[in-house]
C-alpha cells in the first residue's frame, strides 16, 4: 500500500498548492526593487558597493578620458569606444569620453572597478530593448542621464508562500 | 433440454479446459521457468483422466449408442466416445512423445497448453450435434495446431509449415461456415437433427442450395480430411511441422474431419437423396492412389508418411462412401479410423524419437537403425507393418473389412469391386515403400552402437505394439463396440 | 424491410468470389488473409441476412461467433507472417521455398 | 527610445486589407451569385399561407414574434441542432474549451504561476481564441515524403471520431442525445477503437522515425487498455442488464453505481487516462524521448484539429464516467417551476401595433417546452416533475459532475511523471485487468445475493 | 576515450549490436530536440532498448581554454565564467584559487566566508535548475516550474550581493569584487529558511512520488567499481556509494571551518542520482547558515592588486566542488600578465563517459532519466 | 428493387473488396479492408442487427484491423510495393472468380431464395443473450477457450526469443 499512500500524498501535496500564494512577478506592472542605487564604486575604501548592474552613468564632470574603462573591457566585450565630446571639462583634455554599445555589454562592472576617478557608475536601469542596433549605442550625453526607475516590488514571505508584492 | 452436466463432452471439456489454462498460469507464476516435463506430466494425466472418465461412462453404460440427433449442442452417444478414445489416445501420445522433444525449446507450458485445447477441441467435433458447436469446436481444434505447427520458430520449414496449413485451414473454415450458413438459410436451424430433417423435406426450388451446402461441406472438411483435390498443403505442413504435432496432426485433426463429415456430410447428403456415393468412390480412389504413387517417391520420412496418410484417407473413404449400400461400410470405416490413429500416430512418434535423438529424417540415413535404437525401430516397423495391412496386425482386420464391404455392396452398385480393387493394388504398392525403410533400418549400415532411448518414446512404443498387435489378434470386442455404436443411415434415408 | 433477401446473398456471392479469386491468385501472405477475411464477412453477411427474414436469433448469434473466431485465426496468422518475415525478411509465400512442394 | 521598426508601412497594411476585400468580392460576384440564382432557379420553394416563402420572407419571420418562437422550437427539436449545437458538437467544443482554458489556469495555480494573462483583460480568457487564430494563420507544412492523402485525413477523421464519441453521450432526460442507441455503451467500444487505427496511420504516413515511435507507443497503450476498459464496465451491464447510456443514467435514479463498485470506476478512470493520453500515460507524446511522438510533424491547424479531437474525447470520456458512475443527470431537482400566471394565461406577445396576438407559453425558455398539460398534471400531483424542469436541472448537474471528473483528469497533469512503457503494460495486462475481473464478480455476486437486479432488495 | 578504461556492461543476450539487422533504428537526439541539449546523442534502438548511444558534444564549443591566453588575469573572470553561467561562482572558484596562488597575496577572512556563501548559494541555483530539467524529461511540469520559481530567491539574494542575476563575475583574485549589502545578514537568512521549507515540499510531489521511484529505481545502475573506474565525480560518484567530496577532502578558504556533511547512497541508480543534488541544497543551506553565523561582521573585503598583476613562473592546479562535481583549473604562468596556458577540468564531460556505458540495454523512455541524472551540463563539456 | 443506401453499401463492399486486394501499396489495401468490413457493418444496420454491426465494428476495426496495420508496418516497405504476379495466374483468377460468381449467383437467383421476403419485427438482440446463456454456453466456453489460447499462441509466437531473458 506504500503506492497507494504515496499517491495520495503526491495529489494532497498538488491540492494544496492550489492555495499557497503566486510567485510570480508581473513584470510591466511590478518592478523588484534594488539594493541602493546600482554598482558603484566607494571612493573611501577603494571597493566596489554592491547594488544593480544595470546602464551605466557616467558623470562628465569626473572623467579625464583616461580609457582605463575601455582597455578594461578590451578583452572582455569591447563594447567601450571613446568618442569625442563637444564640451570642454578642464579635466578632460581630449574630450573624449566613453561611449558604450548594449549590443556587447555583458555588465560586468570591470570598467567600473577600473575608473580610479569615481566617474562610471552603473544604474539600476535595466530596460535597454531598442529596434535597431543602433538604438543601443549610448553616447556620453545618455549616459550622463540619470534613469527614472519606478522599482517598488519586494519579496513578501509569510504563512501563505512567498510573492511579490 | 440442458445437456446434464456430468456427460462426458462436459467432463472432458472442464478437465482438459482447467489444465490448459492452468499451465500457463503457473508457468506466470514461476516466471516461465518450469520444466517441459513438468507441464507435460499435467498434460498427460489430464489426458489420461478424460480417457478413463470415457471408458468409465461406457462401460456403466450412461450413453446411448449413436444418436446423430439432439435438441442441444452436444450428445452423449456412444458414437462420440468412439472417437474420443480415438482422439484422447492420440494427444497422449503425442503429449509422451513431446516430453523428449520439448526438452530444450522455449515456452514448453503453452505447447502442452495448446495441445490440450486441441484435443478439447477434437474430441468435442465428435459430439457435437449443433453446427455452432460444431463450427467452434473446429476452430478450437485448428487455431492451437496452426500455431503449434510454427512452434518452432527458428526453424524456416517449420513456419512455412505453418503458414501453409493456416491459410488453407482459415479458407476451409471459411467455406465451412458459408456453407453453414446456407444450410442455416435454407432450413432455419443449426441444429444438425433440424437441418437433416429440413434438409429431407426441402423444396424442390431450394434443393439446389442444399447441393451447395453439402459440397461446401465436403469441400471445407475434405481439405481437413486430405482429400484429394485439396490436399496440396498437408505434406508440407506434416515435414515441417514439429514432428509429435505431425503425429497429432496426422492421427487427430484428420479423424475429427471424419467425425465432423460422418455428422454433417454423409447424413446431410443422404437426406438430400443425392448420387453422392460414386463421387465419394472416385474421390476414394483418386486419393488413395495419389497417395500412395507420391509417397513411394519420396526419400523424407514424414513426408513419405504424410502421403501414405493421404492414402489411408482414401481407404476410410471406401467405407464412407459405401455406407448407404452396407452396413458394414460404416462400421469399417470406423474401426480403420480407431486403427489408422494408433498406427499413425505410433509411427510419427516414432520418427519424433529418432528426430530428437539422432536428428535424422532422410530415407537414406536411417541405415542400422534397428540396432542404434531397438525399441523405436521396432514400434516403427510394427505401426508400418500395420499401415500395410500385414496380416497379424490390426491394420489387416479393417481393411479386410473395408475391402469386404465393397465386395458386399457389388449387388448393389456397380462400381463397388473397383474401390476394392483399387484397396488391394494400393496396399501392396504401400507395403513396398514400408519395406524399404524396414529395409534399410534391419538389413544395411555397418555394426552401430546403441543410443539410449527416450523413456517416453518407448512407452508410447510399447503401448502402441500391444494395441496393434492385440487387436490384431484377437478383434472381435473391438469389431462389436463398433458396431454397437455405428449410427444407422436408415434413420435419415427417405 | 424494403429489400430482399436475394440481394443480401448476391452481395455475399460477389465477396465470396472476391475472396476466392484472391485467395487464387495473390501470393502475398497478407492479402491472402484479406482474401480469408472477406470470405468471412460474405459467410457472416449471409447469416445475418438469413437470420433477419426468418426471423430467428440463431444466425445472429452464429454470426457473432464467427466474427470472434475470426479475431483470433487473424491474430495467430499474423504472428506466424511476422515470424516468416523475420525468418525471410519477406512475406510472399511464393518466395518460402524450404519444403519442396 | 524606441521606435516602429521601419518595415512597417500603415500603407502596405491597409493595401493587403482592401485586396483582399476586392478578391472576396470578385470570387463572389463571378462564381457565388450565378450558382445561387441556378439554385434558386430549380429549387421547389414552399408556400406557405398562400405566399412563397422566398428567403426574404424567411428572413422577415425571424423578426416576428408571431413566428419566431415556434421556429426556434422547431429548430431546437431538429436533428441538425442536436447534431451541430447541444448535445451534440458545439456543448461539447464549448466544455472542452472550457476545459482547455481551466486546465491552464488550474495547473498554472498549481505550479504558482499566473498562467494566461493578457489576452482578454479578465485572466487570459481569450487566449484559446487567440491561439487558435494563430493556428489557423500558420502555414501547414506536410513532410516530403509523406504519404499525402492519409497525412491530411488524420487529423479530420481525428475530429470526426471524437465527434461521432460525443454523439453517443446523452446529457439529459428525454433522449437529449444525437443517436439513441440500443447498443450505445457497444457502440462506445466501437467507436474507441477508431482512435489507434487514426493514431497508426497519422504516424506511419509522417515517414518519420519520431512520430512512428509515438504512433506503436499510441498504439500499444490504446490497444491493451481497451480491455480493461471494456471489462471495467461490464460489471454495470451485469447490474443494469441493457447497453443504453439513457437506461444506464436512469438505472442510477436512487444511488449511484460507484458505491458498489468503486474498483470499477478507479479501473475506468486509470484506463480513460491511458487512452486519452493524458500524464501519467503521455508516452505517445514524451517530448524529452520522442520530440512530440505522433504529433511532431503536424502543424498549424492540423495540430489544432488534433488538439480539439483529443479535447472532445476528453469531454465525452469525462461525460461517460459521469452517466455510467456517477448517475448522469440524476439529481435533486431545484428548478423552480414557473409562475402560475405563466403557465395558466402565458405571456402575451404585441404585434407591431400593439395588440396580443400571441400567447406564448414560457417566452424566451422555448427549450424548457413548458407543456401547460404537464404543468396541470403536476398540479394535480400525478407527475412529480415538468419535463422543462427536469431538463434544466438534468444539464446543470450533468456539467457539473462532468466538470468534476474533468478536474481530476486535468489534476494529475501537476502531479505525476510520465510512465514508462514496460510499467504501462505492466499495469494495463496485469493490475487493471484482474482488478476489472474483481469487478465484475462482486457485481455477479450482487446479482446473485438478489441486493440488485430483478426481484432485488434494492 | 581510451578503450581499456571503460568496463564492458553485460548486455542482455540478443541485444548485441554486431547482429545489426533492419530492426535496429538509429534516432539522432538532438542537437534540435527538447531532451539533448546543446548535444547530439546517436541512440540505436532495437525496439524499445538502446543497443548503442554515443554522445557527440561540439555544437556549442567556442575555445574558451585558448581565448584565455590573450587576455590577463582579470578580463579572464567574465569569460571563464561562461561555460556554466547558471554555476558561475563556482566555476570560476578553482581559477581564482589558483591566481590567488600564483600571484601570491592573502584574502581576508570575511572575503573568504563571503565566497563561501556565495559558492553554496550559487550552487542551489545551479541545481534548482538541473532539478527543473530533470522534472520536465521526466514529463512532471510541476518539477519544472516550482524549482525555476523557487530558484528566484537565491537569485535574488545573488542578485543583493553581486548585482547580477546570472553571470555575477564576482570573485576576484584577493577577495571578491564587493562587500554584502548592509542587513544582508537578516534577509538571507529568512530567504534561506523558506527556501529550505519549499525544497523539502518537494519530497511529496517528486521524490517519493512512487511513480518517480518506480521509473528512476534500478534504471542505469552505476556501481561502485564501475563509478571509480568510469572516473566519474560529483553527485554521480557520491549516488554510487563513494564517500567523495572535495570540500572536506581537499577543503579550501573556510570549509574547514564549516561542519560539512557529505550526502552518500549506495544504490547507484537514476534515482540515486537525482537525490543527491537535493541532499546537497538541504546541506548547502545547513552551510549558509554556519558560514553567515561565523563570518566576521566586518573587515577587509579585498586584498587590492595591482592594475595588471603578473604570475610568477610556476604552474598549478586547485579544484573546488561545484554543483556537479569537481570543476579544476590548471594555469602555467610563465611571468605574463596572461596564463601560458590555462585547462579547464571540468565534471561534465567526465559524467558523460559513463552515458554510453549506462544507456547500453536500457529502454527508449529511460534515456531522459538516465541523461539528465549524470547532472551534465552540455556547455562545460563542450567550453 | 434495391434502394439507393443499399446500392451505396454493395458498392462500397465490393468496390473497397476488390481495392483490398489490388492496390499496390498494402497500407492503403489495409484501409479498403476496412471500408469492406465497415460496409459490412453498415449491411447489418440496415438488417436491423445493430448488436452484430456493433460488434463487428469493434472486433473488426477495433483489434483485427489494428493488428493487420501494425504487421503490415512492420513489414518493410519496399515489399509492400514489390509484386510477384503471374499474368496467367491472374486471368486464370478472374476466370475463377466469374465462375464461382455466375454458378453461385444462377444457383442462387434459381432457387426459391429470391421470393423471400418479411415484414415481421427483427429479433431483439437480448434474445441473443439469453441463447447464449442457455443453449449455446458450451460452445461459449470453447469461445473462451479459442480466444485464450491464440492469444497465448499469438503472444509466444510473436515476441522474440532474445528479449525475454532480458525482462525477468
Amino acid at each position: 500500500m506504500g503506492t497507494a499512500t504515496g499517491i495520495i500524498k503526491a495529489l494532497n501535496s498538488g491540492i494544496k498548492h492550489l492555495a499557497v500564494k503566486r510567485f510570480t512577478l508581473r513584470y510591466p506592472e511590478q518592478k523588484l526593487k534594488f539594493v541602493g542605487d546600482g554598482y558603484q564604486f566607494d571612493p573611501a575604501s577603494g571597493v566596489a558597493i554592491a547594488g544593480l548592474k544595470g546602464r551605466h552613468m557616467l558623470f562628465h564632470d569626473h572623467c579625464t578620458g583616461c580609457q582605463l574603462c575601455s582597455i578594461a573591457c578590451e578583452g572582455v566585450a569591447e563594447a567601450i569606444a571613446m568618442v569625442k565630446v563637444p564640451d570642454k571639462w578642464g579635466q578632460n583634455a581630449k574630450s573624449i569620453m566613453p561611449q558604450i554599445d548594449y549590443g556587447k555589454c555583458v555588465f560586468c562592472g570591470l570598467c567600473v572597478d577600473a575608473c580610479p576617478f569615481y566617474a562610471l557608475y552603473m544604474s539600476n536601469d535595466y530596460e535597454l530593448s531598442s529596434f535597431t542596433k543602433e538604438g543601443l549605442i549610448y553616447t556620453p550625453a545618455q549616459l550622463q542621464v540619470k534613469p527614472q526607475v519606478q522599482q517598488d516590488s519586494e519579496l513578501i514571505i509569510d504563512k501563505r508562500g512567498a510573492r511579490h508584492g | 433440454m440442458m445437456i446434464e452436466l456430468t456427460s462426458t463432452p462436459i467432463i472432458i471439456m472442464v478437465i482438459l479446459g482447467i489444465a490448459g489454462m492452468i499451465i500457463p498460469v503457473i508457468n506466470v507464476v514461476r516466471k516461465e521457468q518450469g520444466s517441459s516435463t513438468f507441464y507435460g506430466l499435467i498434460a498427460f494425466g489430464a489426458l489420461l483422466l478424460s480417457l478413463g472418465y470415457v471408458i468409465y461412462r461406457f462401460y456403466t453404460d450412461s450413453v446411448a449408442d449413436a444418436a446423430i440427433f439432439s435438441s442441444d449442442v452436444l450428445v452423449d452417444d456412444g458414437f462420440g466416445s468412439f472417437f474420443a478414445i480415438a482422439m484422447l489416445i492420440v494427444s497422449i501420445m503425442a503429449v509422451a512423445g513431446s516430453f523428449n522433444y520439448m526438452r530444450n525449446k522455449s515456452n514448453p507450458a503453452i505447447y502442452f497448453s495448446l495441445i490440450l485445447l486441441s484435443s478439447i477441441g477434437m474430441v468435442l467435433i465428435a459430439f457435437s450435434t449443433d453446427l455452432v458447436m460444431l463450427f467452434v469446436a473446429w476452430e478450437l481444434m485448428s487455431i492451437p495446431t496452426y500455431i503449434l505447427a510454427g512452434y518452432n520458430k527458428k526453424d524456416p520449414s517449420s513456419n512455412e509449415a505453418a503458414i501453409k496449413y493456416f491459410l488453407f485451414g482459415a479458407l476451409s473454415s471459411g467455406i465451412i461456415i458459408y456453407g453453414i450458413s446456407l444450410a442455416y438459410g435454407i432450413t432455419g436451424s443449426t441444429n444438425i437433427g433440424d437441418v437433416i430433417y429440413g434438409f429431407s423435406n426441402l423444396s424442390p426450388d431450394m434443393l439446389p442450395i442444399g447441393l451447395l451446402a453439402v459440397g461446401m461441406f465436403i469441400a471445407g472438411f475434405g481439405f481437413k480430411m486430405g482429400l484429394v483435390p485439396f490436399h496440396m498443403w498437408l505434406p508440407d505442413t506434416y515435414e515441417g511441422a514439429p514432428t509429435p504435432i505431425t503425429a497429432l496432426l496426422a492421427a487427430g485433426t484428420k479423424k475429427a474431419g471424419f467425425a465432423a463429415a460422418l455428422r454433417v456430410v454423409i447424413m446431410g447428403a443422404a437426406a438430400l437423396n443425392l448420387d453422392w456415393t460414386l463421387a465419394l468412390g472416385v474421390i476414394a480412389i483418386m486419393t488413395m492412389t495419389i497417395g500412395n504413387i507420391a509417397a513411394i517417391m519420396q526419400k523424407n520420412l514424414t513426408r513419405m508418411l504424410a502421403y501414405s496418410s493421404i492414402g489411408h484417407a482414401g481407404y476410410i473413404l471406401i467405407g464412407i462412401s459405401l455406407a448407404p449400400f452396407s452396413g458394414l461400410g460404416l462400421q469399417a470405416s470406423l474401426f480403420h479410423i480407431l486403427n489408422h490413429a494408433v498406427m499413425k500416430g505410433a509411427a510419427f512418434i516414432a520418427i519424433a524419437g529418432i528426430v530428437t535423438t539422432l536428428g535424422i529424417v532422410h530415407l537414406d540415413k536411417i541405415k542400422g537403425l534397428g540396432r542404434k535404437m531397438p525399441i523405436t525401430a521396432f514400434g516403427l516397423v510394427i505401426s508400418l507393418l500395420a499401415l500395410a495391412g500385414v496380416p497379424p496386425l490390426n491394420g489387416f482386420w479393417s481393411k479386410l473389412m473395408l475391402f469386404g464391404s465393397a465386395i458386399d455392396a457389388t449387388s448393389v452398385v456397380w462400381w463397388a469391386p473397383w474401390l476394392a480393387i483399387a484397396g488391394v493394388l494400393n496396399s501392396a504398392l504401400s507395403l513396398a515403400y514400408y519395406g524399404w525403410i524396414i529395409r534399410k533400418m534391419y538389413f544395411e549400415g555397418e555394426t552401430e552402437k546403441r543410443v539410449k532411448e527416450p523413456a517416453s518414446i518407448v512407452g508410447v512404443m510399447i503401448f502402441s505394439v500391444i494395441f496393434m498387435v492385440t487387436i490384431g489378434v484377437y478383434p472381435e470386442p473391438i469389431i462389436q463396440f463398433v458396431e454397437m455404436i455405428t449410427p444407422s443411415m436408415t434413420a435419415v434415408m427417405p | 424491410m424494403s429489400n430482399e433477401l436475394i440481394e443480401f446473398v448476391l452481395v455475399s456471392v460477389a465477396l465470396l468470389g472476391i475472396g476466392i479469386y484472391g485467395l487464387a491468385v495473390k501470393r502475398n501472405a497478407i492479402r491472402m488473409l484479406f482474401a480469408v477475411e472477406i470470405i468471412v464477412n460474405a459467410a457472416n453477411l449471409n447469416l445475418v441476412a438469413f437470420a433477419r427474414f426468418m426471423p430467428h436469433s440463431g444466425g445472429q448469434t452464429l454470426a457473432l461467433f464467427s466474427i470472434a473466431i475470426a479475431a483470433a485465426e487473424v491474430a495467430v496468422g499474423l504472428a506466424l507472417i511476422i515470424v516468416a518475415y523475420r525468418m525471410y525478411k519477406n512475406i510472399d509465400i511464393a518466395d518460402f521455398r524450404s519444403l519442396k512442394g | 527610445m524606441s521606435v516602429i521598426a521601419p518595415k512597417f508601412r500603415l500603407g502596405y497594411f491597409l493595401k493587403g486589407i482592401f485586396d483582399n476585400a476586392f478578391w472576396i468580392l470578385t470570387i463572389v460576384t463571378l462564381a457565388g451569385i450565378p450558382a445561387i440564382q441556378i439554385v434558386l432557379f430549380y429549387l421547389e420553394l414552399p408556400v406557405i399561407d398562400g405566399e412563397l416563402l422566398t428567403a426574404f420572407l424567411a428572413f422577415t419571420w425571424l423578426f416576428n414574434p408571431t413566428m419566431q418562437v415556434p421556429l426556434i422550437k422547431a429548430l431546437i427539436y431538429s436533428d441538425l441542432f442536436r447534431i451541430v449545437a447541444f448535445p451534440g458538437f458545439g456543448f461539447a467544443a464549448l466544455i472542452a474549451a472550457g476545459t482547455i482554458f481551466v486546465e491552464r489556469k488550474m495547473l498554472a495555480k498549481l505550479q504558482l504561476r499566473v498562467g494566461p494573462f493578457y489576452c482578454g483583460k479578465v485572466e487570459g480568457i481569450l487566449q484559446l481564441a487567440g491561439d487558435g487564430l494563430k493556428l489557423i494563420s500558420k502555414e501547414i507544412i506536410i513532410p516530403a515524403k509523406a504519404d499525402k492523402p492519409l497525412f491530411w485525413a488524420a487529423p479530420v477523421l481525428f475530429v470526426g471520431t471524437a465527434a461521432a464519441f460525443v454523439a453517443l453521450i446523452p446529457v439529459a432526460p428525454g433522449g437529449w442525445v444525437v443517436a439513441d442507441l440500443d447498443v450505445g455503451l457497444l457502440a462506445v467500444f466501437a467507436v474507441i477503437g477508431f482512435f489507434p487505427i487514426i493514431t497508426i496511420l497519422s504516424a506511419w504516413s509522417a515517414n518519420s522515425k519520431f512520430p512512428f515511435i509515438g504512433g506503436i507507443r499510441a498504439l500499444h497503450q490504446m490497444v491493451s487498455f481497451e480491455i480493461p476498459l471494456i471489462l471495467s464496465l461490464l460489471g454495470v451491464v451485469i447490474l443494469t442488464g441493457t447497453l443504453n447510456l439513457s437506461e444506464i443514467v436512469e438505472s442510477q435514479s436512487s444511488f449511484p453505481w460507484i458505491i458498489f463498485m468503486p474498483i470499477g470506476a478507479i479501473v475506468f478512470f486509470t484506463t480513460m487516462l491511458a487512452e486519452l493520453e493524458r500524464i501519467p500515460f503521455d508516452l505517445p507524446e514524451a517530448e524529452s524521448e520522442i520530440v512530440a511522438g505522433w504529433l511532431t510533424e503536424f502543424s498549424g491547424m492540423m495540430y489544432g484539429l488534433v488538439q480539439l479531437g483529443s479535447y472532445l474525447k476528453l469531454y465525452a470520456f469525462a461525460a461517460l464516467f459521469v452517466i455510467i458512475f456517477l448517475g448522469g443527470w440524476t439529481g435533486p431537482v431545484f428548478w423552480p417551476p414557473l409562475e402560475t400566471e405563466i403557465i395558466t394565461e402565458g405571456i402575451p406577445i404585441p404585434n407591431y401595433a400593439g395588440d396580443p396576438i400571441l400567447t406564448v407559453n414560457a417566452p424566451g425558455l422555448p427549450l424548457l417546452d413548458q407543456d401547460p398539460n404537464e404543468w396541470v398534471l403536476q398540479q394535480q400531483g400525478e407527475l412529480q416533475y415538468t419535463s422543462g424542469q427536469l431538463l434544466v436541472s438534468g444539464v446543470i448537474w450533468f456539467v457539473l459532475k462532468t466538470v468534476g471528473v474533468i478536474f481530476f483528469i486535468l489534476l494529475p497533469r501537476g502531479v505525476f511523471p510520465r510512465i514508462r512503457l514496460d510499467m504501462l503494460l505492466h499495469i494495463g495486462w496485469y493490475k487493471l485487468i484482474g482488478l476489472s475481473f474483481v469487478n465484475i464478480f462482486i457485481a455477479l455476486g450482487l446479482v446473485y445475493a438478489g441486493v440488485i437486479g430483478p426481484g432485488g432488495i434494492l | 576515450m581510451a578503450e581499456q578504461v571503460i568496463p564492458t556492461k553485460k548486455m542482455p543476450p540478443g541485444l548485441q549490436v554486431e547482429n545489426v539487422d533492419d530492426r535496429i533504428m538509429t534516432l539522432n537526439v538532438g542537437p534540435q530536440h527538447p531532451g539533448s541539449g546543446h548535444m547530439r546523442i546517436i541512440v540505436k534502438i532495437d525496439g524499445d532498448y538502446i543497443v548503442d548511444a554515443d554522445p557527440d558534444p561540439g555544437y556549442v564549443h567556442r575555445g574558451e581554454e585558448k581565448m584565455a591566453e590573450s587576455r590577463n588575469y582579470i578580463t579572464n573572470i567574465p569569460h571563464l565564467e561562461r561555460p556554466v553561467i547558471h554555476d558561475s561562482c563556482n566555476i570560476l572558484y578553482p581559477y581564482v584559487l589558483g591566481v590567488e596562488d600564483l600571484v601570491g597575496i592573502e584574502v581576508p577572512e570575511r572575503a573568504k566566508y563571503v565566497r563561501v556563501i556565495a559558492a553554496e548559494l550559487n550552487r542551489c541555483i545551479y541545481i534548482q535548475y538541473w532539478l527543473a530539467i530533470y522534472g520536465i524529461f521526466l514529463g512532471h511540469s510541476t518539477m519544472f516550474m516550482w524549482p525555476a520559481g523557487d530558484r528566484e530567491l537565491l537569485i535574488d539574494l545573488m542578485e543583493k550581493i553581486t548585482g547580477a542575476r546570472v553571470t555575477h563575475a564576482y570573485f576576484i583574485p584577493g577577495g571578491v569584487r564587493n562587500d554584502v549589502p548592509a542587513n544582508f545578514e537578516d534577509v538571507c537568512l529568512r530567504q534561506v529558511n523558506y527556501f529550505e521549507k519549499r525544497i523539502k515540499e518537494y519530497a511529496d510531489i517528486f521524490y517519493d512520488n512512487p511513480i518517480l521511484k518506480a521509473r528512476t529505481e534500478d534504471t542505469g545502475v552505476l556501481s561502485r567499481e564501475d563509478a571509480i573506474r568510469l572516473g566519474t565525480t560529483g553527485s554521480v560518484l557520491r549516488a554510487s556509494g563513494v564517500d567523495y567530496d572535495l570540500r572536506i577532502k581537499e577543503p579550501y578558504d573556510v570549509y574547514d571551518e564549516l561542519d560539512v556533511h557529505t550526502n552518500v547512497l549506495k544504490s547507484g541508480d537514476s534515482y540515486a542520482r537525482s537525490k543527491i543534488p537535493w541532499l546537497d541544497m538541504l546541506e548547502s543551506c545547513n552551510i549558509i547558515r554556519q558560514a553567515l553565523e561565523k563570518m566576521p561582521k566586518s573587515g577587509s573585503i579585498r586584498t587590492k592588486l595591482k592594475p595588471n598583476p603578473k604570475g610568477r613562473e610556476d604552474e598549478v592546479y586547485r579544484r573546488v566542488e561545484s554543483g556537479r562535481g569537481s570543476a579544476g583549473c590548471h594555469i602555467i604562468s610563465r611571468g605574463k600578465p596572461e596564463p601560458y596556458r590555462l585547462k579547464l577540468s571540468v565534471s561534465s564531460f567526465r559524467n558523460l563517459i559513463a552515458l554510453p556505458y549506462l544507456l547500453k540495454g536500457e529502454k527508449l523512455g529511460n534515456m531522459p532519466a538516465v541523461y539528465w541524472s549524470l547532472n551534465y551540463w552540455p556547455v562545460e563539456a563542450d567550453r | 428493387m434495391a434502394d439507393a443506401l443499399f446500392l451505396a453499401i454493395s458498392v462500397l463492399t465490393i468496390g473497397s473488396a476488390i481495392a483490398a486486394l489490388e492496390m499496390r501499396s498494402l497500407v492503403y489495401g489495409s484501409i479498403a479492408l476496412m471500408g469492406t468490413l465497415g460496409g459490412v457493418a453498415g449491411f447489418y444496420v440496415m438488417l436491423d442487427s445493430p448488436f452484430v454491426a456493433m460488434f463487428q465494428l469493434a472486433v473488426y476495426v477495433g483489434s483485427i484491423a489494428v493488428l493487420i496495420l501494425f504487421t503490415v508496418m512492420l513489414v518493410k516497405r519496399e515489399l509492400i510495393f514489390k509484386k510477384i504476379e503471374d499474368p496467367k495466374r491472374k486471368f486464370a483468377g478472374i476466370g475463377l472468380m466469374l465462375i464461382v460468381i455466375l454458378a453461385l449467383g444462377a444457383v442462387i437467383m434459381d432457387s426459391g431464395i429470391k421470393t423471400i421476403s418479411t415484414d415481421s419485427d427483427p429479433v431483439d438482440f437480448r434474445e441473443i443473450g439469453g441463447d447464449f446463456l442457455t443453449y449455446y454456453w458450451p460452445a461459449l466456453i470453447l469461445m473462451a477457450l479459442i480466444l485464450a489460447g491464440s492469444v497465448m499462441g499469438a503472444l509466444v509466437l510473436a515476441r522474440r526469443e532474445d528479449t525475454i531473458e532480458n525482462e525477468q
